[in-house]
């Protein structure tokens, strides 16, 4: 159980020593009990973390900001960043430092076990509570999540309101970090891939039916790679803008932006730009499930992305987020690769 | 009776090998359907999925990939990329209900004249049947 | 906008038989940016080039197409065709409408659409080419060869002779490979130390020649024209200036050891000279076997050591050279005498392989060219030679044919005969492959004149048996089991690469098939250069050879390397990878993928070495941000040919 | 026109408005938005607060103005396409987003007439439900002038009664579609007025949410717009569209010519919702950006909806809808930072 005193000692005791800028964590919201991003930069503010289950975020996005806010001062402060990690952000902290996007020493990873094994849904919650509102949400006792509404506490099994993606996951606890707290209790996992079953089973027509009907949706406020750490380039190849240009880019350079996209929010073009998005994360997505997260039209987005995480593990036997040392895998192959779908 | 269905199809072929195969059928005067234009590109690594993607956006009826057999790449080791990339875009595609058989991936050695004659031949007939592909057609 | 112009050509009737030329002129002065729009009957021709050089000038063309037969074929003539109309070759593009169109269909309608769209699509790509030049690379003349044997010495020879630096890089103490041990060469029965001793004399006195013997290539960067390398000189504790080679060190050393040049037939000492003609001609002191030196534990060969030659506080030196061309020698190995157990190999002394044999029969041998089994130096009546061992045995051992074994045996057959007039040979062979000037007739010789027994079959066992060695067999001709009481068997072992040669090919990035042998870039065509260029290949690293196989390679490696030497300059195809740096963030999969190591890490920005850079484009389809493109076939390029070839 | 109508006699109503298209609330899973409604009885008005407000209607994300193709030598023919739609009827409006509308005429209205805009928003009928009890637990309206029963900019305003609704028309729109099916309504009885009124003051009781002093904001901002305030509140932000796409006031576009056909040219001239909180918003040719960081991004939402507004239009750019706040990634509460503006002291 992380013990949220230590997790307070621990992010006080950094900022007093004066060993991190300041630290990426949790605090209460002010949009009821749902949290908010926080950054701590004086030891007195260490009140405000938390952690609980509604810590959804994936915090290691603030790494990229923090990164170009860096490149553009003058005399940047050199420190690390401390930043409170889950397990599957940890993951995404390791796929990071595999594109050398971030040093190591940048960082300083405070970890913390997802506690029976995760996080929040909202949804879930909100249809399972239904009517009443939630005040409060803690981790209970063995795969119980402790619920406080109006009506006071009820235990609810954590499988039934927890996030789709936590009932997946891989490691409940970071596989990197420099302070660790909680316990790594792996939740053994008999199907990694169970929600793409659904899918998996329709028929092709179904399954195109599905798939337009949801991309019809999209109305291209990209949050869902605007919350995604690995959606960190400078400029999205499907943007008609040039984006990293620079006051002495030759207009050339301008000229050879490619419209791979319209940004005219009509079927084809939410598809491939939901196409090229899954395939540009094909063995780099965590499964943090932000994107599906922070879609205000539900987009089961994650589906996408969880479908090439299976396929890269059954056809090339890769595993995501592990070692930050493994080559990408589209960088890398290996001659027993299946080819039997080619003439 | 109505014009049967001529399905049109971009054709990606490697320089060294695919597009040489090609040649060689053409040098030796085998016959098959027009309904590919090729797309000579240096090697099937070099082929981006954005690059299929894009040739059904622009109304592709089917989109061929075509390289050099394993170990004959020019480039030493490019269409063992190609092959891991096109093997994600095609299942990514077969997800999301696309029909999968408008997309082809073959390797086609700069000696396979006739390969390449039959692998065209059988593609067009292929896409016959499907008629035009509207799924990621633009629809501005 | 661009003016593109483009030349539509009937090639005959091969093009205008089944495309409407007249069309697809008419249809492309239609399309945006066309400025001109004409057909001719052979644009190959020069009316037909001068028709472009004039449009180019009239027009005031920026770029042009020509709707014609493959780019392999015609794409340099009207590349220098538009460059003598003053446009950069590369504003100057082919669509491929004979062999990919013209020819391949019937339907005139049809093929007609094809090809318009077909040269929609050049243009497109023609009028997004930059204006390149080549890239020019200045060249170190001077090269690296590496193995000092038959192959090693011989490229080393044609380099030094025309005029250029040589470096020759052998890791024993002394140059001649197995060429040297052997005793005669098939078909002439020449003595082999007798024609290649000259040679390896010549090596050693070239003045264009840097030998460097106990020595080992350690890393190699760079690239064609400018190679840096890092060579490790071993110590051998003796100073060659001084040592008057005496002998009497070798007299006092405590140390016997199996001497390596005999095949551990006889012994050697601590302190050795490989053989009598070695060369450089000098001593080596083998730290592996000498009692030790730190502390000095013996001691004894300084003492006696008149000249003072022998130096124990010698150390390991490392020079850095920078050559232009490199040519790989390493030669052979046997096949390890472990993976022969069945055949008795290493169990029974009478049990030889194809070098020990020729040791035997050679005048510098272990017998001074007296044929005696090593057991008890009688001289063997009955020898069995089998060849094929290791060799065409895909299931247990090289799938491949070692090639000179069937000649080598027959030469072995007779040599023995020569020595032994009453003895009797056999041999087992699977069948005899004697492709070769003089090769059948020698084997013919064997079994006539020298009455040499061949036995076609493989053989089931072999073991001891009351001082004999019993061999079970089966002669398929006849079908009759054969059991023959020998004194001594030879085996004609397969060809390896030599040892270590793996871990070099890594050094120097050449590719390596699946038996280990260095891989040529093109089985038929580029056989002694390899993929990287500036890299060639000479010898049995390669592929079993035999001597004069060898020597050939050798010196069309040599050829190779100074059709490079011989320039001022290098030019090198300007259609690299170039990179965005805006959006490149550093990631490094472009990295992983390039073939050639072109591409590398700077400040978090990647960078190209457009030397190295084959403009493959695996790195830009990798980028996931667009960050690097091959300059003249960029995506934007792929994209504008994709939506003209579907008319969009 | 003061009328009343049985819950049970509605899709009667519905029915009888058959020569318009009509749109209402539908669920989608988790959520409502609005649809085209072909059955009179799907028209349900339990809803919660839809998704996209009807601005998503009226001003949609993507607009064609005009398609061109270059016809031979004579350069482009240019073709103008107005929207022509029959006119429409939206039931399920709710007061804040009825008010949102009258802001966006301001802006397309005003002294640059937008006809697109316009053609729609007169061609529809606004029938507006009034918030009996707040859709959302971040629903504000209160602060920024509007109210849970505000009539501002609908045609009909209905109240629910329990069994019937009270119907407030407010327009000669309003009466139309009323006169329509005059059978199906029944006079007010004396009490249902008051009953009304009195459920209006208890809802909007229960607002738990509310900027205080929020006269003071937009001085406050004057002085504000250098602060390090902006770079704090920013921190969290991932810069996607949410809020502003989601808002029922935000109005800002983009527009593209989308190329068809690129020989013979063919293409159409398209506007699409743009957003300011995208990185590239303000993005120059030039390689500057003007709003180069988060924090001016969430400078100009804030100053756009609370100062620049105000001081052209005289009303704040913002009607409490709360669907920002509810549906922002990361929390980013707009209630909280325009209350943290009046006492932050830099």
């Amino acid at each position: 159980m992380v013990n949220l005193k230590e997790l307070k000692k621990e992010a006080e005791r950094i900022l007093e020593e004066g060993k991190v800028k300041y630290i990426i964590g949790y605090e209460r919201g002010t949009n009821g009990f749902w949290p908010t991003p926080a950054f701590i930069k004086n030891p007195e503010d260490v009140e405000k973390l938390i952690w609980d289950p509604t810590c959804v975020y994936n915090l290691t996005r603030f790494l990229v900001d923090e990164k170009r806010r860096k490149a553009k001062e003058k005399k940047p402060d050199e420190r690390p960043v401390a930043i409170i990690v889950k397990g599957c952000d940890s993951r995404a902290l390791i796929i990071l430092l595999q594109e050398k996007f971030i040093n190591r020493e940048d960082v300083h990873v405070i970890g913390v076990s997802c506690e029976n094994g995760g996080v929040l849904d909202e949804k879930k919650l909100a249809r399972r509570v239904k009517g009443k509102k939630a005040l409060k949400v803690e981790f209970g006792e063995k795969d119980k999540l402790i619920v406080t509404t109006e009506e006071g506490k009820t235990e609810i099994p954590a499988e039934e309101i927890l996030a789709e993606r936590c009932l997946e996951c891989k490691a409940n606890f970071p596989v990197i970090f420099d302070v660790f707290l909680g316990e790594k209790t792996k939740r053994q996992l008999d199907n990694p891939f169970h929600s793409l079953e659904k899918i998996e089973s329709l028929s092709k027509e179904e399954r195109w039916a599905f798939w337009k009907e949801q991309f019809d949706k999209c109305i291209r406020c990209y949050a869902c790679r605007s919350v995604c750490p690995m959606c960190y380039c400078d400029e999205c190849v499907v943007d008609t803008i040039n984006f990293a240009v620079t006051a002495d880019t030759p207009a050339e350079e301008k000229a050879q932006k490619i419209k791979w996209v319209e940004k005219s929010p009509v079927s084809s073009e939410n598809f491939v730009y939901h196409l090229v998005r899954a395939i540009h994360l094909a063995g780099r997505c965590i499964d943090c499930g932000e994107c599906e997260r922070a879609c205000p039209l539900d987009i089961p987005i994650r589906l996408l992305n969880k479908k090439l995480e299976k396929e890269a593990k059954e056809l090339f036997d890769y595993e995501v987020g592990f070692d930050p040392d493994q080559p990408s895998l589209v960088s890398s192959f290996k001659d027993e690769d299946p080819e039997d779908f080619i003439k | 009776m109505a014009e049967e269905f001529e399905p049109k199809i971009v054709a990606f072929l490697c320089k060294w090998c695919s597009s040489a195969g090609s040649d060689l059928a053409g040098v030796s005067r085998m016959e098959y359907p027009p309904n590919v234009v090729p797309i000579t590109v240096m090697c099937s690594g070099s082929i981006s999925p954005l690059y299929i993607f894009s040739a059904f956006n622009k109304g592709a009826d089917g989109v061929l990939v075509s390289g050099c057999h394993p170990g004959d790449c020019h480039y030493i080791k490019g269409n063992f990329y190609a092959r891991r990339r096109i093997a994600l875009v095609k299942k990514l595609l077969e997800y999301i209900g696309f029909e999968s058989k408008r997309f082809q991936m073959s390797w086609v050695s700069a000696a396979e004249g006739t390969k390449y004659t039959e692998v065209i031949k059988d593609f067009v007939k292929q896409l016959k049947p499907l008629g035009p592909q509207t799924q990621l057609r633009r629809n501005l | 906008m661009k003016r593109t112009g483009v030349f539509v050509c009937h090639c005959g009737i091969n093009i205008a038989g089944t495309v409407d030329v007249k069309r697809v002129t008419e249809e492309l002065s239609k399309h945006q940016g066309v400025a001109h729009s004409e057909e001719y009957v052979y644009m190959c021709s020069d009316p037909g080039q001068n028709l472009i050089i004039e449009a180019i000038k009239e027009k005031k063309l920026d770029n042009v197409v020509v709707a014609c037969c493959s780019p392999t074929l015609h794409e340099t003539t009207f590349r220098n065709t538009s460059k003598s109309g003053g446009l950069n070759p590369f504003q100057c593009e082919i669509a491929n409408i004979r062999e990919q169109c013209s020819w391949v269909h019937k339907d005139m309608e049809k093929a007609t659409e094809k090809a318009i769209d077909m040269t929609k699509s050049a243009v497109e790509k023609a009028r997004r080419n930059e204006s390149l030049e080549p890239i020019s690379i200045p060249v170190t003349r001077k090269a690296l060869v590496i193995g000092g044997g038959i192959a090693g010495i011989q490229s080393a020879l044609d380099l030094a002779n025309t005029g250029f630096e040589v470096i020759l890089v052998e890791r024993s103490p002394s140059i001649g490979g197995h060429m040297i041990q052997l005793s005669e060469t098939f078909p002439t029965l020449d003595c082999s130390q007798c024609i290649l001793t000259p040679k390896m004399v010549e090596v050693s006195k070239h003045p264009n020649i840097r030998l460097m013997t106990y020595s080992e290539v350690q890393e190699v960067s760079g690239y064609v024209g400018n190679f840096k390398v890092k060579i490790l000189k071993k110590p051998t504790y003796v100073d060659p200036e001084k040592c008057n080679l005496c002998d009497e060190c070798t007299k006092v050393c405590p140390v016997v050891v199996p001497n390596e040049f005999d095949l551990a037939l006889t012994g050697r000492r601590a302190v050795y000279i490989p053989f009598p003609q070695a060369i450089p001609a000098t001593y080596t002191l083998d730290i592996k076997s000498c009692p030790g030196l730190l502390p000095i534990a013996c001691g004894k060969c300084a003492d006696v050591c008149e000249p003072e030659a022998i130096d124990y506080d010698m150390k390991p030196e490392i020079v850095e050279e920078e050559v232009g061309a490199i040519i790989v020698a390493t030669g052979f190995d046997l096949y390890d005498k472990e993976k022969m157990a069945e055949y008795g190999y290493g169990k029974y002394t009478d049990v030889l392989d194809g070098l020990q044999f020729e040791r035997l029969c050679s005048a510098s041998g272990p017998t001074q060219g007296k044929i005696l089994r090593p057991s008890d130096h009688k001289e063997p009546k009955e020898v069995v030679f089998i060849q094929c061992v290791g060799s065409r045995d895909p299931e247990l051992h090289c799938a491949y044919c070692s090639k000179i074994c069937c000649m080598y045996t027959a030469k072995h057959a007779m040599l023995y005969k020569h020595h032994v007039h009453d003895g009797q040979a056999y041999i087992f062979y699977i069948d005899i492959r004697s492709g070769g000037k003089g090769y059948e007739e020698f084997v013919h010789r064997a079994v006539e004149e020298d009455g040499v027994l061949y036995l076609r079959g493989k053989v089931s066992k072999i073991f001891e048996d009351k001082g004999k060695i019993k061999i079970w067999g089966v002669d398929t001709l006849s079908g009759k089991d054969i059991e023959i009481n020998a004194d001594m068997v030879v085996l004609a072992t397969a060809m390896r690469p030599s040892q270590g040669a793996e871990e070099l090919a890594k050094k120097l990035k050449i590719a390596t098939d699946k038996d280990g042998f260095l891989a040529e870039a093109h089985p038929k065509l580029r056989p002694v250069e390899s993929v990287t260029s500036g890299l060639f290949l000479a010898g049995a690293a390669q592929a079993p050879k035999d001597i004069p196989e060898a020597v050939a390679q050798a010196s069309g490696a040599a050829s190779k390397a100074i059709a490079i030497l011989s320039q001022e300059r290098l030019y090198h195809d300007p259609t690299v990878a170039e990179v965005n740096v805006n959006l490149c963030t550093g990631c490094g999969m472009c990295v992983n993928v390039c073939p050639y190591e072109a591409l590398s890490l700077k400040d978090g920005k990647v960078e190209v070495n457009e030397v190295l850079c084959e403009g493959c484009g695996t790195c830009s389809a990798t980028c996931l941000r667009a960050a690097i493109q091959v300059k003249n076939l960029t995506p934007l390029q792929v994209h504008e040919m994709i939506k003209a070839s579907l008319g969009v | 026109m003061e009328k009343t109508l049985l819950k049970r006699s509605f899709p009667q109503w519905v029915k009888k408005l058959s020569s318009y298209k009509i749109l209402a609330p539908v669920r989608d899973g988790d959520f409502w938005n609005y649809e085209v409604i072909d059955d009179s009885n799907s028209v349900d008005l339990n809803y919660l607060n839809t998704v996209l407000s009807p601005k998503k209607i009226i001003f949609p994300q993507r607009e064609v103005f005009l398609e061109f193709s270059s016809s031979n030598e004579e350069g482009l023919e240019i073709k103008e396409v107005l929207p022509d739609e029959k006119s429409s009827v939206i039931f399920g409006v709710r007061p804040c987003d009825a008010k949102a509308l009258t802001l966006m005429d301001k802006v397309f209205g005003d002294d640059l007439e937008d006809p697109y805009f316009l053609e729609r928003r007169n061609s529809t009928i606004l029938v507006g439900l009034a918030c009996n009890t707040p859709p959302s637990p971040n629903c504000f309206c209160l602060s920024v002038g509007g109210s849970t029963h505000s009539k501002e900019g609908l045609d009909i305003l209905l109240t629910d009664l329990g069994d019937k609704y009270f119907v407030e028309s407010l327009t000669k729109k309003g009466d139309e579609l009323i006169k329509l099916a005059k059978g199906t309504f029944q006079e007010p009885k004396p009490k249902d007025k008051p009953d009304a009124k009195k459920i209006q003051t208890d809802s909007e009781k229960k607002l738990k949410r509310q900027i205080k002093e929020i006269k003071k904001v937009t001085s406050e901002l004057k002085e504000m717009f250098d602060s390090p305030f902006w770079d704090e509140e920013s921190m969290g932000c991932i810069s996607c569209g949410i809020c502003t796409y989601l808002c029922p006031t935000c109005h800002c576009f983009d527009i593209n010519d989308e190329v068809t056909s690129s020989s013979p040219l063919k293409g159409k001239r398209v506007r699409n919702w743009d957003n300011c909180q995208f990185p590239d918003f303000t993005m120059h040719s030039s390689g500057h950006n003007p709003r180069p960081d988060k924090a001016s991004r969430l400078r100009q939402r804030i100053l756009h909806k609370f100062q620049y507004f105000v001081e052209k239009y005289q009303s704040y750019q913002c009607t409490g809808c709360g669907r920002c706040v509810s549906k922002c990634p990361v929390g980013i509460d707009i209630i909280e930072v325009v209350n943290k503006v009046k006492d932050y002291e830099s």
